[in-house]
Parts: structure tokens; C-alpha cells; sequence
């Protein structure tokens, strides 16, 4: 089940009563690599997937290849895609390994072979004794499983997943991203992911495509997305972002806070970004910069403090062990790294 | 919790008293006097015995049984089309389609009568155009043009709410896996409305087993069910007949309404 | 979606043309005939001027009015009641309360003559305990309580599920800020029945309005809408008053029903 | 607004099928402090909840008391306490402002002076401006705030909060989260907050009752229940743990995969317990104990290493800076600081 290669060129999308959804944008995708499209609700992010699946065509000029091979007048049912949907899509009048034979039934594989390839593909899902089920007496889990084997079942040449996860709860979700995880890491099918979440997308895309509003913010590794984000948009979407506004005189970036050393250019007006991870909290005597906490959340596994950044300002937070504690009011100094500070 | 209950029970007693004087006691007495005709003998094999009204009872079921089919197949091919495509006078054209819900049976009839009727235009086409004018209001065919008339709007409403309240990520997972559009109507689209079907189907047969005042006024040739009730009891006096005919028709209803409710979940009735 | 879309075309073609001739052509029909008498007046002026067509008229709607206060009266009652309790039978009693849906208007009809007629359990009680018989059948009160019998399972049916859907979160927030009982019952429940008694009290009065079978086995000493027409067109062959008459009670019954559509967001329909 | 002592006396819950709910539970909250009741579901939470409520009695023999006095016999409607509920529980027969003064309503505050101290409450909740709303025009956050300001309008004596959060998606959860923490410290109002994520007990709870089954498992404080579990489930329920079974022989811990000092008695069988982000990734020359690495998740801010801990056993997994890469495969070192081992 080795994936094809995916070209779109220039794909755009305007609707019939002149929204414009996608504006033209053009990526590739490596036969076996995993893509994930990230955005937010309404960037355009399903509406790519829809034109590599052939459920809706590109305006005119935007072409979808697979292994160079044009697709673009192809309807999705003559595409060979698996497609998994965020409301899981079971055939209600169908048992679960109906279901999952289903896409073997259209192609005419006669009832006795498909059910047991079918049986192969639940074992693989870990649903072996769940063939004979309703659909209605499986959980939420369990049904997007029986999706993604119903998809897998018919050997497609690329795997389509949109907003998978949403529907479930967060434990469930976090289970089944591993289990997606390992079935393409195993499997080595292409794949392209849509989600909102970002956790969802650093685990589950070798690459990542950030969207904002129907144009690519940024295509990259996680690594590149996080560390190196294209944008003030990319950089607030991805992770927590902190934001200090100042200026640069001399290879110093002053703020109301403090003063940082930076390796920049002068500025009138810089605004740097930093995460809260590389937020370093230190004693106040002698720190570049210092704060006061506005509050501290123990999270358990770590501890999140809030900075008072002024009237007006929006608190920053830094991430710290879990073991000392902090009280509101209390002074502190904030050192971060030049190599951390972001001026985007 | 308690006090909420005793709270419902003062609420409700005074109407167990209006239910069991008002509800019950009528239909007891109707199952009663349906046991034994004027002779003695049992009234329901004295039906059965009876050619006419055996003949009536299999006309009533047959045009219920036809209404039904011909109904589920023109409302299901209207219902999907006016779900799935938008179109300028899309309102429009449903509040025409279901118009006809506002007439009761008695002016379905009469809108038969002018539409196939001794004067009517069918019969004036016919004229016009073969010099034979083709009467149909006072058969057979007339009476289900009428039923067709009031049961097409209700099942194409109940069918076109299914179809969209359907995900259309079902029809998408479909193609999706190479099926083309008749197959996924066939496998995915009509099972998914199966329920609504059932529900209107039953419903719908249940109303023409019960429709009166369409027969009645086209004075039909062929006799239906609820007539023969009117006619034994009003005309005949014969009470013991038309109880037990109105046992056996509220009986064939309520397996038609039961079908119904279970498909649907929600409170369904016969005709007025 | 355009390959969907010819899909949907090609199967709708054929219903189009059906349309056309079988629903509007005789409503068209219908609405041309109503306006002018045989003898050139207006035939909606003539109606207006005439006391015997505004006495059946009024007392038509007065008759369907009483019946629609009185059912959402007594089905909410009971609909609050079922919804809120949970005892052995309940299953039992919801079943004889909506067993009147099997029975057509006939049946229905026929069942009051059996409570309220000459011969009926209300005038052998009665005549028992007082010496006076007391018959009510033929009279507006039991053309009432004939109504009554088949619109109260409809509005229990609607408001019980109403009633089942509410979250009891909002009865449990109204509580913890203070009210009590009756004003949860006042500010809050009732008025989040609301759409459902909307609808159902619609439905009720349009089913009221059209309803002619059961009126005219009490063949009562009031006239009603239905059945005028029925008199004018049949035994009178007064096409243009039955027709006008018609349209009037159509347009009544349609404007219930568009009510009951807003408030439910779904199919319903008059009598049949 | 100062808030009450609630005290709950013995209180079971047996329902008429003959069910138990509730086993007969006993705790105080303090005047002013902040309760979370934390446990999966089923646990008896909510019955907890909704019996201080007064939406249920408790069996017989229990009690719950309100600055001493007895209010077992009252129902809901007289105790003066507010309560906001997972679905909003707004009428939606009245306008955003009419919810609001509600309580004032039913308590015969005349309209005028209702309605301004129902405004003052929704501008507390920066809702000024949406007095006028339908229900059906507010997002679910706005939802929750309007739900919150019609539970403080009547200065209730205690705060009750059953899931508040659970019906809005993440981001949104976090917020409100932040938010209803500012207003209990600002209030010091007495609050029950019911959940079952343990992020939004830490945040939220002066001290956390950790439920299971329809007993009590554990009270204290968040830094109790997480650094100082008292059973297994409690360790398990709250944040991450790692599991690793051995026997403990002359002061060190002995398992498949290596040894670690431990100042413990000797036993056959002993499982340790241990927090991912205790775990510290060491060069595997040397280290107390070796893995190899099953697969690692980049999450932006951490990484997730997980550590192949032999066949049928779950993974190790080790919280890590989001630095340094690594390769599945690749052998490794796991250290674990003693003070860090909980053997339960």
C-alpha cells in the first residue's frame, strides 16, 4: 500500500455566489509522506482536501495530479481516495464489517473473499470481534476506527482525513492520534490530514501547511513551524506565544520591563515573541527584565505563571517546574535568550 | 422529588376521572356491542360470511394499499430532488405542493370531481382532442387521485426533512469508495430514509383506511370502509355490524399507526 | 455537484409535468369557480350577506376554537403528568389514551352516540340517578366532545415528547434562584412548551375546522363549514358557494397550519 | 459575598431501584474556600453536588449543615445557593438580562432596581452590552458567563458548579477556566466545583475531594493529590504516571531493565510509580536503567519520548525539552531521583 506522489497546482475555489473559499495554492506531496493542513475554522483547509478527494473541482486553471497523472475531471469515486470523515460517516444500515467491505462490494469482489479481507483489516484496527456489530453499539473510538479500516479496506492510493478526532473526548483523542500515528508511520500510505489542532498536526504530519484565511501561511516540519514560524499569525497559532513591545538602540531591545541584549538592527518599534518554555524565571536583584506575578496555576506535570505586563498588556506567561511556588504579587526576574527572542 | 410528585398527582386526578368516564367507557361499550349481532349469532363471522362486506373490506385495503405505494414513490422522487438542489421559487413551489393539506376530504372530492368529474377538465381535454371524454372522479381512480391529493404533501414533507437532516458525509464516504450515484441512492440514500418511510407509509395508509369525507362526496361506485360503517349504523341501525366493522378498521389503523410511531418516535394519528 | 444535480433532473422531469395537471390545475379550477354566483354577484359578498352561510361559519370556527382551548387545556395536564412520572402501566395508559387516533371521524362520531346519544351511558346514568335522560350527542357539545376524542392523543402525544426533550437543568437553575413549584411551572415550562403548544393547538384547530365525518354521523343539529360544502355542491350543485366556501376554509386551515409549521419547523397536516 | 462553612455529615445516596450512588461521605469547606470534587464518571460527584444542592435528600442518618445549621429538610429553593449547570440552563423564553434578574425576580425586587443589579453583575462579567441578547444569539462561552452572573445576582451562600466547562471546546475551556479562577479569588465566595478534568481541578480547587466508586479516595490540596497520591487509582486519575514492577533487595529496586537505589524494606513484588517529567533521559553507558525508544511526539512546547518496556508492558513515557531529537530504536539511559519513586 505504498502512497503516490500529489501535485496541486494553482487550485483555487470560489463558490456560485462569489465566495471566494481558496485563493490559487499550489503544494506536493512525497509519495508515503504524512501532510497535515492546519488553520483555523474557515481558512479553506477542508476545502483543499475536497479538491484532492474530487469532491469539489477547482476554479478553472487548478489542476490535482497523482503520480504526475492528471485526476482533475475525475469524480471522487473514480479516484481510489479513502476518506475519513470528523462525523465518522457509517453506513447505519450496514454492520460494521458490511461496512468496511463495503468499497470491496462496488468493486464486485464476490461476498465470501471480501468479508475476510475485510476481517483482516479489523484485526489490523484491533476489531476483530466487532464484525458482527450495529453501528449504534460502538463508541466514538471505536466507530472512527471502523472508518479509518472501511478506508483502508479498498488499498487506497492515498489516505484522507478530515478533522477525525474532533468528535471525541480528549482522552480518546490523544489514544487514537497514537493509533493513527503508528498506522501511518507502518503502513506508509500518503496522507493528508485536516485538523485545527495543533498538537494533532506536529504529531501526526511529517510536514505541517498552516492556512489563514484560503492562502498557505507556511508549509515545514513541526521543527520549522514552531522554532521558525513565517508569521505573527503562524507563530500565535502554533503553541502559546508570549508578546513584548519596546524598542532597539545599540544591540538592546528596552522595554518597559527591562533591558534584553539582542543581535538586531536599531528599531523604533520591535515587538519580540518568545514561548513560555523559554521563559527562564531568576531572583529579581540583577534581572534583564522583571514582573510581577499576576497569579500561578499548578498544572501538575508543570507550573504556568502569569506576569503582569502593565494596563493594557496581556499578562505573559512562563512555563516552570512543578516544585517551587509562586504568590501573586510577588517580584520576579525574567531572563530569555537572544536565540528565543522572535521579532516578527 | 417526592414533592414534585405529589405535585403531579394533584394536577392530574381530576382528569383520571374525565379519562375513564369520557375514553374508555365508549370504546368498552363499542367492543361490546360489537360481540353479538340482532340473531345471536357472533357478528365478526357473520362478516367474514358476508360477501359485501368482505368486498368492501378488500376495496378499502386495496386503494389504501395502492394510495400507499403510488404515494412513497412520487413523494420520495419529489422530496430528494427539492432536498438536494436549490433553486429560485424552491419556496414556492413547496408551499404549492403542499396546499392541498389545507383541504379537508370533503373539498379533495369536490377538486376531483372538477378535475375528473361529468364537467370536469379532464373530461373536456379528452373531448377536445380524442371525441371521447374520459370520466374517472366516481370510480375507483377517482378516489385515489383523492387520497393521492392529501397523502402526497404529508409523506413529502416528512421524506424531504429526512433527506435533510442526512449527512451528506454518508453519500461522500460512499463515492469515496467508488460508488456511483445510483448505488449510493440505492444502498446509502433509501436505507437512510427507511425509517421515514415506514413512518409515513403507515401513516399514510392509515389515513386513506380512514378517509370519509372524499368517498363520500364523490359518492363513489366502489364502497369503502368507514361508508359501509356510516351506512349500517346510520341507515340500517345495525349497530352490531358497524361496531364490529369500527373494531375491526380501528384495529388494522392502530397496526398501521404502531408501525408508524416505532419508526418514527413521535406521536402520528389517523384522519380526522 | 453538478453531475448530482442532473442526476436530480432527470429523475424529477416526469413528476414536473404530473404537478402541474394533478394538484394545480383543479385548484386553479377551484379558485376561478368560487367568484362569480350563477346569477353574476360576487360570490364572497353573497356569502357575507347571506346569515345561514355566517351562522355555520361562525359556529364552525367557535366549535374548533372551544376544541383547541379545551384539548391543550387537558393534554397538557396530562402530557406534564406522563412526562414527569414514571409508574407500573404507564406504558399502558399512553396506549388507551392515544388508541382514539386509529378511529376515524365515523368511528368517533359514532362513539359519542354511544356515550351521549338516546341510548347512550350518560342518559342511562343519568335517568338512573335523576330520572332525567340526558342526551347531548346531537348538539354542539357533542359534536365537541367528538372533537375532543380524537384531538386530545394528538396535542398529549406532541406535548409529552415537548415535555420529555426539556433539559430538567432549567427547572433545577429556576429552583436553586428561588421559585417554587408553580412559578416553575409559569415562567418556565410552560413557556418552553410553548412552540409545541403553538403547533398542536394549530394542528388541533385545523384538524377541527375540516373535520366532517364525525359531524355528520351525529348529523347534528349545528351545520358546519365542512359540511355546508358538502350540501351546497352535492345537493344543491351551488358550485360557485361551495367553491368560495372551500377557498375560505382553505385559506383558514392554511394559515393554522402555516402556525403550526413556524412553531414546529415541521410537516403537519389538516384532516383528511 | 462572603461565603459559608458547609459541612456534610455521613451523606449516602441509595436511589429507589436500589442502586448506591453514593457510599456515606463526610467532609467540610471551609467560609470562602474553593472545593473541586474530582472523579471519572460515575463516580458520585454530582450526587455529592446536587445533595449540598438540596436537588436530592441523602439516605437517612445523613446531614449537611450551613454554618452549623441544619439544612437537610430544605429544598433547593431555600438555600440561598447558586448553581451553574454543564448545559447553561438558561430560559430561553427570556432575554440575557431578564435571566440575569431572575432570582431577583422570584425574590419580589421591583423591575427597575432588579434590572440595575443585573446589569452591574454582567458588566462584573464584561457582559454589559449583551443585556438585550436572545439566548440563541451567544456563543457557549458568553452562555456559561450569562449562567454564571445569573447564579452570583442573588449573592447566593455558596457557589455550586456541576462541569461547567465540559461543553465548550478547549481553547474556549481555558479562558473561562482563568476566568471563573479570578472571580472566586476576587469574591471569596464558598465554592463546589465538579469535574472530572483534573487541569481544571488543580486550577480551581483550594483543595480537591478525588471521588471513586461513591467514595472519598483523597482531599487535599493539589499539590497533595499530585506529588503525595494515596492509592493507585488517585495516582493514575491524576496527570500522567509511569508504571514499573520489580523487587526490592537490599536497598535497590531490581527490574528487566536495570537497577535504581531505593530506601525501602525488601519485597518480592514492588511497583514503583514515577511522573514523566521526572523522568530525566540520561547516555545509556552508565545508566541505572536502559530503554530503547519506541517512537517520540514533538509537541512544541515538550517533547514525549516513549520508552519500550518489553513485551505487554505500556510505555514509559518521559517529558523532555523540545531540543534535542530522537530516533526510534535509539538506546537510552532513564534516571529517576528516589525522592521521586512512589511504591503504592
Amino acid at each position: 500500500m505504498t502512497g503516490i506522489a500529489i501535485t496541486v497546482e494553482a487550485c483555487g475555489k470560489t463558490f456560485a455566489d462569489g465566495t471566494r473559499a481558496l485563493s490559487p495554492i499550489s503544494f506536493e506531496i512525497g509519495a508515503g509522506e504524512s501532510i497535515a493542513i492546519l488553520g483555523p475554522s474557515g481558512c479553506g483547509k477542508t476545502t483543499a482536501l475536497r479538491i484532492i478527494a474530487g469532491l469539489e473541482g477547482p476554479d478553472p486553471g487548478g489542476r490535482v495530479l497523482f503520480d504526475g497523472a492528471d485526476v482533475t475531471p475525475l469524480p471522487i469515486e473514480r479516484r481510489n481516495v479513502g476518506m475519513v470523515f470528523q462525523s465518522y460517516a457509517l453506513f447505519p444500515n450496514m454492520s460494521v464489517i458490511e461496512n468496511v467491505a463495503y468499497g470491496l462490494r462496488v468493486r464486485g469482489v464476490p461476498r465470501q473473499p471480501r468479508l475476510g479481507q475485510a476481517q483482516e483489516v479489523l484485526a489490523m484496527m484491533r476489531l476483530a470481534e466487532f464484525g458482527g456489530r450495529r453501528i449504534d453499539q460502538l463508541s466514538g473510538g471505536q466507530r472512527q476506527r471502523v472508518a479509518l479500516a472501511r478506508a483502508l479496506a479498498v488499498k487506497p492510493r492515498v489516505l484522507l482525513l478530515d478533522e477525525p478526532l474532533t468528535a471525541l473526548d480528549a482522552a480518546l483523542r490523544e489514544d487514537l492520534r497514537a493509533e493513527i500515528d503508528g498506522l501511518l508511520r507502518t503502513l506508509r500510505i500518503s496522507s493528508v490530514y485536516v485538523t485545527h489542532d495543533q498538537a494533532e498536526a506536529m504529531v501526526l504530519g511529517d510536514r505541517i501547511i498552516v492556512m489563514e484565511r484560503g492562502a498557505i501561511a507556511q508549509i515545514g516540519t513541526p521543527r520549522d513551524i514552531y522554532f521558525r514560524p513565517a508569521s505573527r499569525f503562524v507563530a500565535s497559532f502554533v503553541g502559546t506565544m508570549n508578546r513584548l513591545e519596546g524598542a532597539i538602540r545599540g544591540g538592546v531591545f528596552e522595554t518597559r520591563a527591562g533591558r534584553l541584549p539582542v543581535d538586531r538592527a536599531d528599531a523604533a518599534e520591535a515587538v519580540a515573541f518568545f514561548r513560555p518554555e523559554a521563559a527562564r524565571l531568576t531572583p529579581a536583584d540583577g534581572a534583564p527584565l522583571r514582573f510581577r506575578v499576576a497569579r500561578c496555576h499548578f498544572l501538575g506535570a508543570a507550573q504556568r505563571v502569569y506576569l503582569d505586563a502593565g494596563e493594557g498588556a496581556p499578562a505573559l506567561i512562563a512555563d516552570t517546574d512543578n516544585r517551587r511556588t509562586w504568590q501573586p504579587g510577588q517580584e520576579t526576574g525574567l531572563a530569555v535568550s537572544a536565540s528565543d527572542l522572535l521579532f516578527l | 422529588m417526592t414533592q414534585q410528585s405529589r405535585f403531579a398527582v394533584i394536577l392530574v386526578l381530576p382528569l383520571a376521572i374525565f379519562v375513564a368516564a369520557f375514553f374508555l367507557l365508549p370504546m368498552a361499550q363499542l367492543a361490546m356491542r360489537s360481540l353479538f349481532s340482532g340473531d345471536g349469532t357472533l357478528t365478526y363471522a357473520a362478516i367474514l360470511a358476508t360477501p359485501r362486506y368482505l368486498a368492501t373490506l378488500g376495496a378499502t385495503l386495496g386503494v389504501a394499499a395502492l394510495t400507499t405505494i403510488l404515494t412513497l414513490v412520487l413523494a420520495t422522487v419529489v422530496a430528494l430532488f427539492l432536498a438536494r438542489t436549490r433553486f429560485p421559487g424552491r419556496g414556492f413551489v413547496i408551499a404549492l405542493l403542499t396546499f392541498p393539506l389545507a383541504f379537508p376530504g370533503v373539498v379533495v372530492g369536490f377538486l376531483v370531481i372538477l378535475l375528473a368529474g361529468r364537467q370536469g377538465l379532464v373530461g373536456t381535454v379528452s373531448q377536445a382532442v380524442t371525441g371521447e371524454k374520459i370520466v374517472f372522479a366516481y370510480s375507483a381512480a377517482g378516489l385515489l387521485v383523492g387520497y393521492l391529493y392529501f397523502s402526497i404533501p404529508r409523506v413529502l414533507l416528512t421524506v424531504m426533512a429526512a433527506a435533510e437532516k442526512l449527512d451528506p458525509a454518508l453519500e461522500e464516504a460512499a463515492r469515496s469508495l467508488g460508488a456511483g450515484p445510483w448505488r449510493v441512492l440505492a444502498h446509502i440514500v433509501l436505507p437512510a430514509l427507511g425509517p421515514a418511510l415506514t413512518a409515513s407509509g403507515a401513516l399514510c395508509f392509515a389515513t386513506a383506511m380512514g378517509a370519509f369525507g372524499t368517498a363520500f362526496t364523490l359518492a363513489t361506485n366502489i364502497d369503502v370502509l368507514p361508508m359501509l360503517i356510516y351506512t349500517e349504523f346510520t341507515l340500517n341501525a345495525n349497530v352490531a355490524v358497524a361496531s364490529a366493522l369500527s373494531i375491526l378498521l380501528g384495529a388494522i389503523t392502530w397496526l398501521a399507526l404502531t408501525i408508524a410511531r416505532s419508526a418514527s418516535g413521535s406521536g402520528v394519528a389517523a384522519a380526522g
